[in-house]
């Protein structure tokens, strides 16, 4: 087994060198993503060694990427698009709800929309507004999209690469605080299936799931309730449209407890969606209402304030207190 | 209307005009031939909208007054040419040779496309205003890509040129050189909003600001149309670039069979357009100067009443599609919601299982 | 009481007329809205009686009319825009989520973002594609935004002008398959507050939730359940975002058993937030998991399918059978 | 660079250039004071970039290169004109007179605004890319609506003028024949992505394909921004409608403190620049033509240094705010989830529960 170490930045880097050897029809866009390498460095270098037509430097204007995007899926191409930072995907939108996910329905199969929108999400970088937010929910409410998340170098490595050989297309979120930690990557084997939640730490009382950046949270939370006699289950949800919610509901039915994490507001969220839906399949499991821990409804605040606005391990824990409590 | 900036190889009348730059290619059979579209897709047309009045469809989307614009564009377009329409271009679907009954299939509300867009090289509808401009230019990066020589069309109207789509369209191929022909049929209204609510000068200027070629054609003059349509797809093909046509023309009829036109313009106007008829002029052209007999000309008529009587059985036998096809390629892969769904319907007794 | 009877379509008419004459920074924008009076005749007659600077018809393109919107709301305006079809919001999703949620919030308060986004909403009216979507589950989402949605004449009348009249911006949903209807318009008292959600029929053994085009087949559906011996509440909530979560579980607390009803997909949606949220606050209570009977996980289908995409009152009835029989 | 098409009054050595459509109109004293004002600000942009290397702000973006392109603008503005900046615009916000310090609240990551917006007249940033263009046309239509003699500014980019939202904020201008002066600075740059990217022709013409003038000014030449700018809004002012103007000009420094513009740009196309540098070339004009002193100058570079030295120190003393400050004007009206958040703050003892 050939594994390595490299951060989630490089990991990313490595699994799309990889989908572009091996399928000619892959293609990279985005804003600053050639000579720079993208603002996060993940495209680093592969405008050299694929040129400028397989790496695209794009003007200024994502639902012109989005657009174009589709414009070459429906040629044949497969394109994966960096949206810069989160916050700057809305502009895109249309083309992601009314033809992304769409025409593959409406051209009776015909058209192949594998096309993969990377999206660097979520908070913790300290950076100005809309460099932060969560938009998630969007994408997993819309009928046609696939949204998955990676926390890990291994599972960005591997995900990514899964994501471009899928057919359907794919919301691809990764998180920005996370691109610079490093973890062990198998070269060889993925870790599972794009669509599979992971249980990354085992436990009895209460289950815990989130994705993304929560995932490092959540597993300190869980580490200090251990501290305090509480054996909490950590569930990385990794894909959240559709949800692996069979792992969710045989992870309660043996903690009786649930509790969602994530980093935006809840209302009608990906949360939302695990509380209802766990609450419901696991009716007569739950000992204790579902709870989530999220952002606030509030815009997301000026970055100094912002490890108050994001789930802490102390909210986290406030929250296991209460179900542990109900 | 008839100004300067025309290109105009034949007049309301039937004369030709001299037009050093774009000289007509097309000799008697040709234009007979594009006279005889032009009338066909009147008469299925008209077929809709009386399909649609009578409660046979869901709507209807006419092209009275547009005939010329869109057989001059289908025409010039070569077999390897790919188009993105909007919900009008049934004179652009007949010139690829997509059966009449497919274009109606979106009308009757029982499917959102209608017709494979590979096979035709003629993508499905596009309804969202603009969205498609933008697929185009993609497609055409994909031509690029390919090394072939091969043109992209995108439709669009005089009101969704305002949208940012259409105009992200432009600066993108502006800079990436894209093969790209973007026809824009300037039937003066948007609904109820007159093209001047959309632009103050002529909108084919747009084009000169990105950095490449804008002409407007009169989009009621088919040897017009195709000659200008037919050079900028050749320029294009040869790594010339985009070029934007707007062809300038009348929406005869309603919007669409829910508009009421009555209330937003006025009668006299239609009467003004009603001399500038497309399909008049070729047929005086035809008349006098290539000698064609009445009794070719009724032969058209009789055969796009013929085609029309088909097409309206078609229509009728269009059935409900079994409610679970709505599962049916919402993704390529399968996805637990989806069968989910389907299971319910079944279980729920709504279908039997099959699609 | 002065009351009359009247369909919702002209009842937003009256509304909005009410409005402006109150107000003369009220203004309208929207394509079509001048001379035809918009598709569904919503203003018709009002550009007559104020004038084109007051009832403005728009060029065709989404973002402008709501940024430009936006900057009228700088300058003191308070603009009632009209999307002409739900699924032609989305040009304007990133004014929306970038500008019109975040801009009271970004200057510290000094600007008054009081603008309402009339959407026509939810199928039924056998249109084409992209003419009965419902998106109010992306802005019940989005933290600075409000979401409220009639379902009669007489709200539709009140609301629109209690939704011009507050200082937050408003998504307000109108169910297009209703505009034809009648019915009794009070014109001198508002039903209730804009964000209070209100029983429409009382019952004891199932609380069923709806909004806009949903009520009518909840109703037949209650009627429908009754003779079979079910007693099923019936609420409409009015307000999706914030919710009036305390109407819910007070229901609830009631009946102990909660299906709630939408036509959008239930993932991550108004649904999910309404079932997630009542089952954590109505635990004990609940005496069956909480049911969502919405519109199925696909693309809108082609309308002559939208019968049974829509949620029909068979299947409100299923689920009401789950429950009782839970 | 230095092309027929460019407006200019002053060349890179600091000599007049007679241009007689745009005659300078500004007296030495005028000329000094707007000197005066590009020294401090480029002094106070440095400032941002060591206190930021300093890990005092999130990051900082400066404007070194582009000083006669804001003082020239901002200075031009009428006190009851009213702007909608970028992220970028510290030059005009320091001519509306807004206190250095209140630029940097967005920059220590303190708040997403940083002043009153109404009280100067200048908008709070706009970080998406072109979304204030159109709000500023908006705003131009309500100083429409309201009869008022002011005009309307919109900042944006070369990058950004790539965006719908501005080209839509075109089409709206050009219809409504709006108030509003749409001033593009052509950095050369959009973060790591050539001026050429965006357009393969000079940008300003784009708006005459939209009917409204473009102007293209040396980005570098205060005395011609100054007058072109003046022109345009007086022009909106009393009805002439939108301009767009280019500004030419070049980032000398990295996009913002994030950015290492030495993976993607030659130093020798930043030497070339220097040599444009829009402070030496006035310096060079007050001293040669209006003799100033070296003691009027190091007076100016002396309060320079003390104004940044102030502002270093307000940049210190501004702390982390109060958590629960997160809540304040999310909404303007109560809100369920504001109060909860609230409550749950304070009982976490996250916050004391003032603001
Ligand atoms: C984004 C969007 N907004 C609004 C509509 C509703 N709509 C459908 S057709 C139309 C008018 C389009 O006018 P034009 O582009 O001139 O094309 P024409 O119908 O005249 O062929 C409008 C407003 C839409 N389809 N998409
Ligand atoms: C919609 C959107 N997409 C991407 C970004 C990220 N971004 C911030 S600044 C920038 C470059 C802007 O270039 P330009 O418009 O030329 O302005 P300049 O920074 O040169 O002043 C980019 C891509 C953004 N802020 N908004
Ligand atoms: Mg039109
Ligand atoms: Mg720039």
């Amino acid at each position: 087994m050939a594994t390595t170490t490299m951060t989630m930045a490089k990991a990313l880097n490595e699994g799309l060198r990889r989908a572009m050897e091996r399928n000619k029809k892959v293609l990279l866009m985005g804003e600053d993503i050639g000579k720079l390498g993208g603002v996060f460095r993940i495209t680093d270098g592969l405008q050299k060694d694929f040129g400028e037509d397989r790496v695209i430097d794009a003007p200024l204007a994502e639902s012109a990427i989005v657009g174009t995007a589709v414009g070459l899926a429906i040629r044949g191409y497969r394109t994966i698009v960096e949206i810069q930072f989160d916050g700057f995907v809305y502009p895109a939108f249309d083309q992601i709800v009314s033809q992304v996910a769409k025409l593959h329905k409406r051209s009776d199969g015909v058209y192949n929309m594998g096309l993969v929108i990377r999206l660097p999400f979520q908070g913790g970088i300290g950076a100005i507004e809309h460099h932060s937010e969560s938009p998630e929910s969007y994408f997993a409410q819309t009928a046609g999209l696939r949204v998955v998340s990676c926390s890990t170098p291994n599972d960005a490595y591997w995900m990514i690469q899964q994501s471009i050989e899928h057919d359907d297309p794919i919301i691809f979120c990764e998180p920005m605080s996370r691109y610079w930690e490093k973890g062990q990557v198998d070269l060889d084997q993925p870790p599972s299936g794009l669509f599979d939640a992971v249980v990354r730490r085992e436990g009895t009382d209460v289950t815990v799931v989130g994705y993304g950046a929560s995932l490092k949270t959540i597993l300190r939370a869980a580490e200090a309730a251990q501290g305090e006699g509480v054996s909490v289950e950590v569930i990385d949800a990794r894909s959240l449209a559709p949800l692996d919610i069979d792992v969710l509901v045989t992870s309660v039915e043996k903690t009786g407890r649930l509790i969602a994490v994530q980093e935006s507001p809840h209302t009608a969220s990906v949360g939302s969606e695990i509380v209802a839906e766990v609450s419901q399949r696991a009716f007569y499991s739950m000992r204790a209402p579902g709870l989530r821990v999220s952002g606030y409804h509030v815009p997301y605040p000026p970055t100094r304030l912002e490890d108050d606005y994001r789930p802490t391990v102390d909210r986290i824990l406030d929250a296991v207190d209460r179900v542990m409590e109900f | 209307m008839i100004d300067e900036e025309l290109v105009q190889l034949l007049t309301p009348e039937g004369e030709r005009v001299a037009q050093p730059d774009y000289e007509s290619t097309l000799d008697g059979d040709q234009i007979f031939s594009m006279y005889r579209d032009m009338v066909i897709i009147r008469r299925i047309c008209n077929e809709g909208t009386s399909l649609q009045r009578q409660g046979q469809l869901a709507l209807w989307a006419p092209i009275q007054g547009q005939e010329a614009a869109q057989i001059g564009a289908g025409r010039a377009m070569g077999p390897m040419d790919f188009s993105f329409p909007t919900y009008r271009e049934h004179g652009i679907a007949w010139c690829r040779g997509i059966p009449p009954v497919d274009w109606f299939r979106l009308f009757r509300a029982v499917s959102n496309g209608g017709w494979d867009p590979q096979k035709y090289r003629h993508s499905v509808p596009t309804v969202v205003l603009g969205n498609q401009a933008l697929n185009a230019v993609g497609y055409a990066m994909g031509v690029q890509r390919d090394g072939a020589e091969e043109a992209v069309m995108a439709f669009f109207g005089d009101g969704a040129s305002s949208q940012g789509d259409v105009l992200e369209s432009f600066v993108w191929a502006a800079t990436f050189n894209a093969p790209v022909v973007f026809f824009l049929q300037n039937n003066q209204w948007a609904i109820s909003e007159p093209s001047s609510l959309q632009a103050k000068i002529p909108l084919y200027h747009r084009a000169e600001g990105f950095g490449f070629p804008g002409v407007r054609v009169d989009g009621n003059d088919v040897l017009a149309v195709y000659e200008v349509t037919k050079r900028a797809l050749e320029h294009a093909r040869v790594g010339g670039g985009p070029t934007l046509i707007e062809a300038f023309t009348y929406r005869m009829g309603a919007h669409t069979t829910s508009d009421d036109p009555t209330r937003y313009r006025v009668d006299a106007e239609v009467e003004v357009w009603k001399h500038r008829d497309p399909v008049e002029r070729v047929k005086s052209l035809l008349v006098h100067e290539y000698k064609v007999k009445k009794t070719a000309l009724s032969a058209v008529t009789a055969e796009a009443d013929a085609m029309a009587l088909k097409l309206r059985e078609d229509v009728l036998a269009m059935g409900r599609p079994d409610p679970i096809t709505m599962f049916d390629h919402a993704y390529a892969a399968p996805h637990p919601l989806i069968e989910e769904g389907r299971r319910e319907m079944i279980d729920m007794g709504i279908s039997g299982g099959s699609h």
